[in-house]
């Protein structure tokens, strides 16, 4: 019994690796542009796709595949910001208009990949090799704790650290640097910020690259670590990571990584406690109770705004 | 009446709009007035595919376990989504934004897998009362569906509904009902302080909203023969949402535009095969580029007509975006 | 050649027609008035100019540049700076953060200084410096306004309506915070309702009517004019 | 010398068709509606079917199957795993492109949408996917050569029993997907029947890739085996990570585990896992292998078992067709309810009374990296 | 009748009003004036509803208030303005001015869906008021107009008139002059008067900075500082309170008028 708990702990620990590492990125764009970009899962499908092709098409070492990844995930996630975001937001539209265009954005990508696979693979899906070492000398034997019961796979450790590195950074970079205070001003007015001299357009390009290089680098780790990429991939964390940020508030950096670490570890719990059909019910009950307390999530700010 | 429909199925099916393909935009049609309802009070609800489910499962079970005729059924079954909707409202519509959005999807899901669960559910709340023995319950029959629900609906009740819908919601703009939701949307302080309950407004628009959806779902369980819990999940959400904002939502014929288009265009599109994935998001996107305010939008075609057409300069006022609003 | 130098500048809300054709300009070290009725168009002049709104014909030139059209933050880097009519703060950043965040357009040195200065002036923002912007009151919000834009050092400082919703008392602050700017050398382009104390300390007076400029002269020739008299000191 | 063994092959597949005479009645061009989800992430299962029913039309075609000047002609339409596009596409096949016989739907929900479009216009509609209890009871004209759980699940229990002399497992399976809850049933039933203590189910959502909360759930319990209903696409993810959990004994699955991907993508994981199912990869019926080399030649991996089943229904319409000696849909649909004992590469394949597939199922395990037939060893050794 | 009894309101460690207690008598107006951030605002959110006391009694007409939320208070016969103007920026004038018609209005939904007579009359009624308002607060040019797009003055003066709509007894009004000239202030000093005269039961609390706005509408002073009431008088009492001119007037201006 105790065994169990500890693994499924560490079972727990290590999907929420996962799920914070895409939600950052999703969490970036939206603290910055307060816009939700439902395009990001497909930016993370797309950084498991190139990533998958350096290493299974071009015969790339893993790391260079996954800075690859990373990069690919980057671009595009600019290029939305000029085809999908840019034109809306020097229209003035309505934000809700910028998340549909996200929508359009995100089934282009993912069926360019279809048709991308379809045309390389003859299928729509295709597997990481199955001996991938992400780094020289890592191991891909299961490490076994047999006197404490513990099974664990190195390439979870290397998410888990990969994510929680990435989560410091990016907080330092947002709450201690000028570049975080200027995308912090960009965020809550491109009037106000330009009026301050900071160049708006170019944090926007700079916090699309950065989220894009969030979900890549999730797309491509999720890949090395599950194997199988297809188009899809992203809709399996589009909804998870979704609540991740909410439920860690919106805006909020950490907020995004704790969401990711609670929803694994209530959809672990569930399944523990043996209710593994009804694990996303029981997220989402949380979610709403949580939000009933706390309309602003658990790490969120409240409305800095009065009468 | 079913002259005029089959003389327009005549014109249209040479563009690939067939008499299901029509139903079938007709039920999108309401429900992106389902959900243009909220947006047009203020409110990012995305509970739309949870109602529909609601609607579609309680008609489908009262039309094929009880015999039910379909009118009936769908009154039973708007009526329970409207009694569903006030609990979850209630707590709910204190949110705002993306958290209301979320909190809403989330709805949907559990909707989703307590049709899923559904007969599981119920068999060990029978066990606990039968003595541990085994008891057999199926009404929802989980992920498998309910099977062979009868065709019931015609085109010509899809018609007069919306008709019947929308004739209501323009009185309903024309009342002070009408007037207190756009209040609410535009500024819920000022509308308190005006003498708006908005706890009302909201909650009364939410379960009118919930009432459309569940008459889109029941129509929708008696033209697919086959009703699964699958088919009211995150996506269609989206989908919902899009049929809405993409039609716009400055006025309601918007969203029976964006509805209708939306669910004809893959099948205008089969022509394109392969690429029809590919176009259609290109055909979103270069729409909403274009119109941001949505295909039904006056003023949005009138700035489209200056700048696109009369080659007038472009706008030049920046965002206003006070530090209070 | 005039440090700020406004051309027959013309800009549209849409149809509307909000400025008609102004020129007017502002030598160095000058105070620079524009008054005018609500709707004639000063918050319009000034955004503009800085590069929110984009004119549909005019130029404007600033040290001797034609920065028609350009972009805010490009503007801004000038040190062209507005303090926006409506205070328009980061509501979620604390006070210390509102005040430094635009001195990345200056070099470092002596932004503890400035900050003091600015803390002495306004003692009240002192005991909020850790506050959120957005949860000040209208009055320190002014404040917290003005005491930004001074720290980005502005080589022209635009001031819209600064003394609206300030209590008397700061309200003579603001003025005298306004003398010493321009003592200090630095142009000021000021844009009031407060007719009677902006005519106190401006140099040089424009009214502006619907869009188009109606009057001007020295501040002497304006206040012995009956009918500015009568319509805007009351 | 290849070409030698490619014309045997090329006979013994097209030995196997030609059961009635070369028919001269057929017009020109004949069109077979084809309907599968060709996008979306069904498209995993529609777009392999799609290729295989191109690979039969070639054949067909190539070797005037149909008589000389008779071509077969495949309209392709994409469901995208949707109930209302499969209706729709249906629609549209039926009413407006009048063709004289539908393959598909992919899923089992598709077909019980788009079914009785067919039925009602009276044009044969032959599913090659659809499992589910009740798809041939929409009507005479509902067909399909996709056996269901039911006939393949009880054989694969009963033989592991007796080869593995199992006496507890635990159960995983999919419980928002047709097609994985029907096996699910059938395993229980099955299990039931031959005394199997289940120590433990878990079930999982179409698309999870981490099941390792339930697998420690499972295995907490010390199992003898682990009884899957999945579909390939968690397969290989289930049995990776139950082997990276330290689990040894056997693995049992249904339909799901039957793709060339459970050894390619498992590697030593794969050992062990023990695959009842229509048909198999590794199938030795001469015809099957006929197939799965022209299949491999012309897309360059290996079919599924949905491809085979695609292949063969669009091989069975021909067949129909060609006894029939007529394009008009009721011939075509008595001539296929009347097919019996026709070599295919699902094996010796008739219709039932109720236009159901009957064939012998496969049993298979993979030993050494490679499917071999359960309890041929054994047998070798007592004979 | 608006009586305060010892309201106190704290936001964290800021007591922003602290034991204030004060009377608006039926018919009269009285002025709030302090320093900025002394706690102006909050009060009138306290009493709107917007905000709630943290301690302390808010009584209306004898009916206690303090814990209503917004539109029952209004409903009462309160209404207010703010000091960040809050229209309804995309309706036009004339329907900001509807809107706050609402909670007088008594068709229900059913009738204005079936169009009755009642509903009809109900309609041309509000739309005559609704006129009148326009006239009384000088916007028939811009009633057709969207708020936002209204000069800020207008936007003021709509304010104001939409406040008024809801038929109040208690008229609160925060800076209603901001950003007004002289002139312009003048004017609307003139226009809450004729407000008093047409409406005798009518009471006003206004918040202002514009000393002469103060003089020339004011029956009676409160001031406000660190949330504590300093000074209560008339206008002319206030303007000689060393207290005050130290707090909040400075020199100049008690000079000045
Ligand atoms: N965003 C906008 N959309 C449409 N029209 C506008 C907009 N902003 C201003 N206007 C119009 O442009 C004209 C000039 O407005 P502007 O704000 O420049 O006036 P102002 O002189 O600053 O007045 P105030 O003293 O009230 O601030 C007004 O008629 C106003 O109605
Ligand atoms: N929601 C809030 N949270 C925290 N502090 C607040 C909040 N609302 C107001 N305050 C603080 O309370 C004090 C009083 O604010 P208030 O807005 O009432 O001042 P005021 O008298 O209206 O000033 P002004 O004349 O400048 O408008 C201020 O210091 C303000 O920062
Ligand atoms: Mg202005
Ligand atoms: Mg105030």
């Amino acid at each position: 019994m105790e065994s169990i708990f500890l693994q499924q702990t560490v079972n727990a620990i290590l999907l929420g690796a996962i799920y914070a590492l895409f939600a950052l990125g999703y969490a970036l764009v939206f603290s910055v542009l307060g816009v939700l970009n439902l395009a990001h899962s497909a930016i993370f499908m797309w950084g498991a796709f190139i990533g998958l092709l350096a290493v299974e098409q071009w015969q790339l070492p893993p790391l260079l595949a996954l800075l690859l990844g990373a990069l690919g995930g980057g671009l595009l996630s600019v290029l939305l910001e000029f085809i999908a975001f840019r034109p809306l937001r020097r229209r003035n539209a309505a934000r809700i208009s910028q998340l549909i265009s996200s929508i359009g954005a995100s089934i282009l990508l993912v069926n360019i990949a279809q048709l991308l696979f379809q045309q390389i693979y003859n299928r729509t899906e295709a597997y990481y090799p199955l001996d991938l070492v992400l780094f020289p000398g890592m191991s891909t034997e299961t490490i076994v704790l047999d006197d404490i019961g513990l099974r664990i796979q190195p390439i979870r450790i290397v998410i888990l650290v990969i994510a929680l590195v990435t989560m410091v950074l990016l907080q330092y970079m947002v709450t201690r640097t000028q570049i975080g205070q200027h995308m912090r001003a960009v965020a809550f007015s491109e009037r106000i910020a330009s009026l301050l001299g900071i160049p708006v357009s170019r944090i926007f390009v700079l916090t699309f690259f950065l989220a894009g290089i969030f979900g890549g680098m999730a797309g491509m780790l999720y890949g090395v670590a599950f194997r199988k990429v297809d188009p899809f991939i992203g809709e399996n964390v589009a909804l998870v990571g979704l609540t991740a940020i909410v439920l860690g508030g919106m805006g909020s950096i950490q907020g995004a990584v704790l969401g990711g670490f609670i929803v694994a570890a209530l959809q672990t719990i569930s399944i523990a406690a043996g209710g593994s059909s009804y694990s996303n019910a029981i997220v989402f009950v949380l979610l709403f109770v949580v939000l009933l307390v706390r309309p602003q999530g658990l790490l969120g700010q409240p409305e800095n705004t009065r009468a | 009446m079913n002259l005029l429909i089959d003389a327009l199925i005549q014109v249209l099916r040479p563009i690939g709009i067939t008499e299901p393909v029509f139903q079938f935009m007709l039920v999108s049609a309401i429900l992106g007035l389902s959900v243009y309802l909220t947006l047009y009070t203020g409110m990012l609800s995305l509970a739309n595919a949870g109602f529909m489910a609601i609607g579609a499962y309680v008609s489908v079970v009262l039309t094929t376990q009880f015999d039910v005729p379909l009118g009936i059924a769908m009154l039973i079954a708007m009526t329970v989504c409207a009694l569903v909707a006030i609990p979850i409202g209630l707590p709910t519509l204190r949110l705002k934004d993306i958290y209301l959005a979320i909190a809403t999807i989330g709805f949907g899901e559990v909707i989703r897998i307590i049709a899923l669960n559904f007969d599981k559910m119920v068999e060990s709340i029978l066990e606990l009362f039968s003595n541990g023995e085994r008891v057999r319950f199926e009404l929802l029959n989980g992920a498998r569906g309910i099977k062979n629900v009868p065709q019931l609906t015609e085109t010509w009740m899809l018609i007069i509904f919306l008709i019947v819908a929308v004739f209501l919601i323009i009185r309903l703009h024309h009342s002070r009902f009408g007037r207190a939701m756009s209040a609410v949307r535009q500024d819920e302080r000022a509308a308190s302080n005006l003498g708006i309950n908005v706890v009302y407004v909201k909650n009364m628009v939410f379960i009118l909203s919930a009432i459309l959806a569940g008459a889109a779902g029941a129509f929708n369980g008696h033209l697919t023969r086959i009703i699964v819990p699958n088919a009211f999940d995150f996506a269609k959400t989206v989908d919902i949402l899009a049929y809405a904002v993409l039609g716009g939502t400055s006025t309601w014929l918007g969203p029976i535009v964006g509805g209708m288009v939306l669910t004809a265009l893959p099948e205008i599109l089969r022509f394109s095969s392969q690429y029809r994935g590919v176009v259609t998001g290109a055909i979103l996107l270069g729409t909403i580029l274009f119109l941001p305010g949505g295909l039904v939008n006056p003023k949005g075609l009138q700035q489209v007509w200056r700048r696109y057409v009369k080659r007038e300069p472009a706008l030049t006022a920046a965002e206003e975006d006070p530090v209070d609003a | 050649m005039a440090l700020l130098e406004v051309e027959n500048l013309q800009t549209n809300y849409g149809a509307i027609k909000a400025l008609r054709g102004i020129s007017f300009m502002v030598e160095e070290g000058q105070v620079v008035t524009l008054i005018g009725a609500n709707g004639a168009g000063k918050s319009t002049t000034i955004n503009t100019i800085t590069g929110l709104l984009k004119p549909v014909s005019g130029s404007v030139r600033f040290m001797g540049q034609d920065i028609t059209g350009w972009r805010a933050d490009r503007v801004t880097k000038l040190r062209l700076i507005q303090v926006p009519e409506g205070r328009q703060l980061i509501a979620n950043m604390s006070v210390m953060e509102n005040l430094t965040i635009g001195t990345h357009i200056r070099r470092g040195e002596k932004i503890d200084e400035d900050l003091a200065n600015i803390f002495t002036r306004f003692p009240r923002l002192n005991e909020r410096r850790t506050q959120k912007a957005g949860l000040l009151s209208g009055g320190e919000q002014q404040m917290l306004a003005v005491g930004r834009a001074l720290m980005m050092r502005p080589r022209l400082l635009m001031l819209d309506e600064p003394s609206m919703g300030l209590a008397p008392l700061l309200v003579n602050e603001v003025f005298q915070i306004i003398a010493e700017i321009k003592a200090q050398g630095i142009p000021i382009l000021l844009v009031e309702q407060n007719a009677r104390k902006a005519l106190q300390i401006a140099d040089y007076v424009y009214v502006l009517d619907r869009g188009q400029i109606v009057n001007q002269g020295t501040a002497e020739e304006l206040r012995s004019d009956p009918a500015i008299l009568s319509a805007y000191l009351g | 010398q290849d070409d030698a063994t490619d014309e045997a092959m090329d006979e013994v597949q097209m030995g196997a068709w030609e059961t009635c005479e070369t028919p001269d009645n057929l017009p020109e061009e004949i069109n077979l509606g084809v309907i599968y989800s060709l996008s979306g992430p069904i498209s995993v299962y529609g777009g392999p079917q799609q290729q295989a029913v191109q690979l039969a039309l070639e054949e067909i075609n190539g070797s005037a199957y149909l008589g000389e000047g008779t071509t077969l002609t495949a309209i392709f339409e994409d469901s995208a795993g949707d109930a209302e596009q499969a209706i729709n596409a249906m629609t549209k096949l039926v009413e407006e492109d009048g063709v004289v016989a539908v393959l598909g739907p992919t899923l089992s929900t598709e077909a019980f949408s788009a079914d009785p479009i067919a039925q009602e216009n009276g044009t044969p509609v032959m599913g090659t996917s659809n499992t589910a209890i009740g798809i041939t009871d929409m009507g005479d004209f509902v067909f399909r050569d996709s056996l269901p759980e039911a006939s393949v699940i009880p054989g694969t229990i009963a033989q592991s029993v007796e080869i593995l002399g199992l006496e507890r497992v635990g159960v995983l399976y999919g419980d928002d997907d047709d097609f994985t809850l029907s096996g699910y049933d059938v395993f229980i039933e099955a299990l039931d029947e031959n005394g199997i203590e289940i120590v433990g189910e878990e079930t999982f959502s179409r698309e999870d890739v981490d099941f390792s909360a339930q697998l420690t759930n499972l295995l907490n319990n010390d199992p003898d085996a682990l009884i899957v209903s999945a579909l390939s696409a968690e397969a290989v993810q289930i049995i990776i990570q139950a082997r990276d959990l330290g689990f040894e004994g056997a693995i049992i699955g249904g339909n799901g585990f039957n793709s060339p991907d459970t050894i390619e993508q498992t590697g030593e994981a794969s050992e062990g896992v023990i695959v009842g199912a229509a048909w198999n990869v590794a199938s030795t019926n001469p015809y099957s292998e006929a197939y799965e080399t022209a299949y491999e030649e012309a897309y360059g991996n290996a079919p599924d078992q949905f491809a085979t089943q695609a292949y063969t229904g669009a091989w069975l319409f021909a067949t129909a067709i060609r006894c029939a000696n007529s394009a008009e849909r009721s011939d075509i649909r008595d001539a296929l309810a009347a097919i019996t004992d026709l070599e295919t590469p699902l094996g010796t394949f008739s219709f039932s009374e109720t236009r159901d597939p009957i064939h012998d199922p496969v049993v298979q395990i993979v030993q050494d990296g490679a499917f071999a037939v359960l309890g041929a060893e054994d047998m070798e050794e007592s004979e | 009748m608006l009586k305060l009894q010892d309201v106190s309101r704290r936001f964290g460690g800021l007591q922003a009003l602290s034991d204030v207690t004060i009377t608006v008598p039926d018919g009269r107006v009285v002025g709030l004036i302090g320093p900025n951030g002394a706690g102006k605002t909050t009060l009138i959110n306290v009493i709107s509803g917007l905000d709630h006391p943290t301690s302390g009694t808010i009584h209306f007409d004898g009916m206690s208030i303090q814990k209503m939320p917004p539109h029952k208070v209004t409903r009462l016969g309160i209404a207010r303005t703010y000091q960040n103007i809050h229209l309804f920026g995309e309706m036009t004038t004339r329907e900001n001015l509807m809107v706050a018609q609402h909670k007088r209005g008594t068709s229900s939904i059913l009738s204005s869906i079936f169009y009755t007579p009642a509903f009809r009359r109900e309609t041309h009624q509000f739309e005559a008021e609704a006129d009148a308002l326009l006239d009384q607060f000088r916007l028939q040019d811009v009633a057709e107009a969207p708020a936002e797009s209204l000069p800020y003055g207008d936007q003021r003066r709509l304010e104001m008139a939409r406040a008024f709509a809801t038929e109040p007894r208690l008229l609160l009004l925060d800076e209603p002059t901001a950003g007004m000239n002289p002139t312009e202030t003048r004017a609307l000093g003139d226009q809450i008067l004729m407000l008093m005269q047409s409406h005798h039961d009518l009471s006003v609390l206004v918040i202002e900075h514009d000393m002469s706005l103060i003089h020339q509408v004011c029956d009676e002073v409160y001031v406000l500082n660190f949330g504590k009431i300093i000074a209560h008088g008339t206008p002319a009492e206030i303007r000689d309170n060393p207290i005050v001119v130290e707090a909040y007037l400075g020199k100049e201006d008690s000079e000045l008028i």
